[in-house]
């Protein structure tokens, strides 16, 4: 599908719109559905989108494997963090009133971060998981 | 639905059962959906329809695409089959009306959030208020899970080294 | 001030480490990181144990909602003396995982495996300490997708389809679980374990709860490898690598075992529903056919972990015997021997795997043992003292637990369950038998790489021998611990 | 439709968990075996949420012009059950394209004969 010059420009139009709607869906999660892990989802789906297209080379140069694993531990690290830090400053595991003078802006803070956090993780594994898949030839040598 | 499960079960051509269960989690999400659960509906679809699809495909591309004739008689496994959906038939006969909103689950625990969600938390999506706050933990948990899924995948998937093992 | 967050502390730490393990991407920080983890995990268990001894149960409001509306942690006799097995056989394991995983799993996923093992503990000790229904089932699949991932990377191929099958059986058993839940949750509204317990007391309609009932016990049922549910167990632990194994074998059925002790004695009202059901006596007949049932195979096995898995599905038949005595020595044997086989079968476990990094091999069947007593002297002794213990000989561990439970019995006036308590026994000494005479008579043959078992897999081991020796002896942390659980579950049934 | 719900949805989760036992149970091929897991999993969602939904409310999203509100709980709990289904159908997968690459089948039986040959 590479050479297809129809798909490329295609894919390139629509890419950053997918991005896009991954980050409405994320922040807009307090108001209509959606949240970190639909969000995760289809950050994930652009990026598949993309190497489905251009190539899994490709794919991967714009997101690197290295870097996706990063990315799912960075998510988990991240929500476990917002909890710890409610800790510190004097509630208890994941309470989210501490983390601003006024408590209704610390639930909102907390919610925010902890979302980062599963969108994180969740496209990373995403990720992950299609380059894991597609990048096995059908008895297990590279691609 | 029903027809996609029938059709699933006897279907011997695994492309085809891979995309009838597409087909199958677009209507769970069409349900889900009339039953007001529209977050669920939404990663219903983009889970089941989208990624497990997805997922399913590629392992059907490592693996082969045709299911041999089984080989057992299905009368024994049906038969359990039954007998476990009859226990749930039997439970389900004694829970509380459709929609009635003097059942427990409406009349315990839910009203707090419902009423005092927005004054606590500040976000008007109940689901998210819940999932991210009150029951916060559990959503830990969930993203712990997919990271378990996540590296356990890379664990085994890891491509070998040439030189190596 | 971190004294009041000891609860979350102990699952957190375990949690948390394991994505710090994948970022760092390095073999031996990921060991280092694991020991210090679970030795931490133990002393915050003790500390709590303390904790709980001095001023009763600990109850913990996570995001600081109280119980209903948020997820509880709620620490209490019976959860603590669960928690200090769990990581008491963690902090024994790891130490003994450095060389075990170097030895069995390939270089570029040793981290991982570090991780699953953090995050098999976590699951584990979550599911624990944890007062609400659904955050177990949440546990749980952390728990099962980690182990399912440590035995698929076991180095023979069977390995592979051990955890597939336990895979199906073990998502199964979730799913059961789950529904047991819901039924539960629709009649009560609540998913906080104490509250629904308070409510279910006031539900007239039994049959969702009787259905509840019978989802949750065969859910569970399959992850605690109760008879006839067992067929996943001994293939997966033969195949798992050693400390996998090891790990698994001394805690997650026992965890499981805890979980039904819960349900059945804290949240359902077995006035309510023990009337309606025969469940006393359907425990008492599983639990009488796997102990026979299951001795018998190990006895006609050849595989050595094949053998002893299969002395597990027995021994779990002793535990579940005292869950349908339903009596206070009965529950404390049961208790008890949640600790006493969980230190036993890690000891057997963590000793074969040092047989099997010296023989170069990982199935091993008995025959292959010939002249281990004179190539491994104290690995052979330490299979001996396990394997008493496992029997239940006095002055051993196993015997402890089996005394409380020939009690229970005959407080029951049930003499012929005392009966098969003795006969398992009897064949328990006959497949110990088999492994020792092999070892201590036989001339050596086979392919040996010499010496005894490494250093650090061989301190490991002769701990939990060691403790299968102290527990038979001293018994006032496992009896006395054993028995204010056992009080505790009596006093809720009231 | 949503009387429809109301009715029908047990007997559909019903339904769904025998169509899913029974795949998982009765079928040899490791990769449909899956796919039953994954509908058995499926079945539990109605159960959660059919009984959460209030006929004349609205989804759980605070907003003026509406006084009722179908439970938000269960919903949470069922997103929950979602992500932990795909990640087991995701290591599931990576272990049956494993089992392919050391077996060179995924039929439960010939997987059997294969190792008993081993043994024997």
């Amino acid at each position: 599908m590479k050479d297809d010059i129809i798909l490329r420009v295609i894919a390139k139009l629509v890419m950053p719109f997918m991005l896009l709607f991954a980050l409405y869906v994320q922040f807009h999660g307090d108001l209509g559905p959606g949240g970190g892990f639909q969000a995760g989802v289809i950050a994930a789906a652009a990026i598949v989108f993309y190497a489905i297209i251009f190539g899994l080379p490709a794919g991967r140069k714009l997101a690197p494997e290295w870097l996706v694993e990063k990315i799912l531990a960075v998510g988990v690290l991240l929500y476990a963090g917002v909890g710890i830090a409610g800790l510190f400053l004097g509630g208890t595991y994941l309470d989210y009133f501490v983390l601003d003078a006024d408590p209704v802006h610390g639930q909102h803070r907390g919610i925010f971060w902890v979302e980062v956090g599963v969108a994180l993780t969740v496209s990373g594994t995403m990720l992950k998981l299609f380059y894991m898949f597609a990048g096995r030839g059908r008895d297990g040598e590279e691609l | 639905m029903a027809v996609a499960v029938v059709a699933m079960a006897t279907q011997r051509n695994l492309f085809g059962v891979v995309v009838l269960f597409s087909i199958y989690s677009f209507l769970m999400a069409t349900v889900l959906f009339a039953l007001d659960a529209v977050d669920v509906a939404m990663t219903e679809a983009a889970v089941g329809a989208g990624v497990s699809t997805v997922l399913l495909l590629g392992a059907l591309y490592l693996t082969g695409g045709t299911e041999a004739k089984p080989l057992h008689r299905p009368l024994i496994p049906l038969a359990l089959a039954i007998a476990v959906g009859a226990l749930l038939a039997y439970g389900m006969l004694g829970l509380p009306a459709f929609s009635d909103p003097e059942a427990p689950i409406h009349a315990h625990v839910a009203p707090r959030y419902l009423g005092e969600g927005l004054k606590e938390t500040g976000v008007p999506n109940i689901v998210t208020a819940v999932l991210a706050s009150y029951r916060g933990y559990d959503t830990l948990g969930e993203t712990v899970v997919i990271f378990t899924g996540g590296a356990g995948v890379i664990a085994l998937l890891r491509r070998r080294r040439r030189n190596g093992s | 001030m971190m004294a009041e967050h000891l609860p979350i502390l102990q699952v957190v730490l375990p949690l948390a480490v394991a994505p710090l393990i994948v970022l760092a991407r390095d073999r031996g920080f990921a060991w280092v990181a694991t020991t210090v983890v679970s030795y931490g995990c133990l002393a915050i268990a003790i500390a709590l144990a303390v904790q709980v001894a001095a001023s009763g149960t600990i109850s913990y409001a996570i995001g600081s909602w109280p119980a209903p509306w948020g997820i509880e942690y709620r620490v209490d006799a019976l959860s603590v003396f669960v928690l200090v097995l769990v990581s008491l056989t963690a902090s024994l394991v790891a130490p003994y995982a450095q060389r075990s995983i170097a030895a069995e799993v390939a270089d570029d996923r040793a981290y991982l495996m570090y991780a699953m093992y953090c995050l098999c503990l976590a699951g584990l000790l979550g599911i624990t300490i944890t007062g609400d229904a659904f955050n177990l089932f949440v546990f749980l699949e952390i728990s099962s997708l980690s182990t399912y991932v440590l035995i698929a990377l076991g180095r023979n191929r069977k390995a592979l389809v051990a955890a597939y099958q336990y895979m199906l059986m073990g998502t199964v058993g979730a799913t059961f679980y789950v529904i047991g839940v819901g039924l539960l949750y629709l009649m009560t509204g609540t998913l906080n374990l104490a509250d629904m317990a308070a409510r279910l007391r006031e539900v007239d309609e039994l049959r969702p709860v009787l259905a509840a009932l019978a989802f949750i016990t065969v859910g569970i049922g399959l992850k605690l490898a109760l008879f006839p549910l067992h067929q996943w167990l001994p293939n997966a632990y033969a195949y798992a690598p050693s400390m996998a194994t090891a790990f698994i074998a001394a805690t997650a059925t026992k965890v499981s075992v805890y979980v039904v002790l819960r349900y059945y004695f804290m949240v359902f009202d077995p006035a309510q529903l023990f009337a309606h059901l025969p469940t006393r006596e359907v425990f008492i007949a599983l639990s009488v056919a796997g102990m026979l049932v299951a001795s018998l195979v190990a006895l006609f096995e050849s595989d050595v972990k094949r053998l002893f898995a299969y002395s597990s599905v027995a021994q779990i038949g002793y535990i579940t015997l005292g869950i349908g005595l339903d009596n206070q020595a009965s529950l404390t044997g049961s208790i008890t021997h949640l600790l006493n086989h969980g230190v036993t079968k890690g000891a057997i476990f963590v000793l074969l795997g040092g047989v099997a990094l010296r023989y170069g091999t990982q199935s091993m069947s008995v025959a292959n043992l010939a002249g281990l007593a004179r190539r491994m002297p104290l690995t052979a002794f330490g299979l001996v003292i396990a394997g008493l213990s496992l029997i239940g000989i006095p002055g051993t561990a196993g015997f402890v637990s089996k005394w409380y439970l020939i009690m229970g019995a005959l407080e029951q006036g049930l003499w012929w369950v005392v009966g098969v308590i003795l006969a398992a026994s009897l064949i328990a000494a006959a497949y110990v038998w088999r492994v020792v005479e092999v070892a201590y008579l036989c001339p050596a043959r086979g392919e040996w790489r010499g010496g005894e078992a490494p250093i650090g897999m061989l301190t490991a081991a002769l701990a939990m021998v060691i403790l299968c020796v102290y527990f038979g002896f001293d018994t006032t942390f496992s009896v006395g611990g054993a028995r204010e659980a056992a009080d505790l579950l009596l006093r809720a049934q009231k | 439709m949503s009387a429809f719900a109301g009715h029908y949805a047990y007997w559909i989760t019903i339904f769904l968990m025998v169509a899913g036992m029974y795949i998982l149970i009765a079928r040899g091929n490791l990769l449909k075996k899956l796919i039953g897991l994954a509908l058995l999993q499926t079945s539990v969602y109605l159960l959660y949420i059919a009984p959460a939904k209030l006929i004349g409310g609205s989804a759980p999203i605070i907003a003026g012009g509406f006084s009722t509100y179908s439970n938000p709980l269960p919903h949470v709990l069922i997103l929950t059950a979602i992500v932990v289904g795909v990640a087991t159908l995701a290591l599931g997968l990576a272990l049956v394209v494993r089992i392919r690459e050391t077996y060179g089948s995924i039929e439960e039986d010939e997987i059997l004969a294969l190792d008993s040959a081993d043994d024997g």
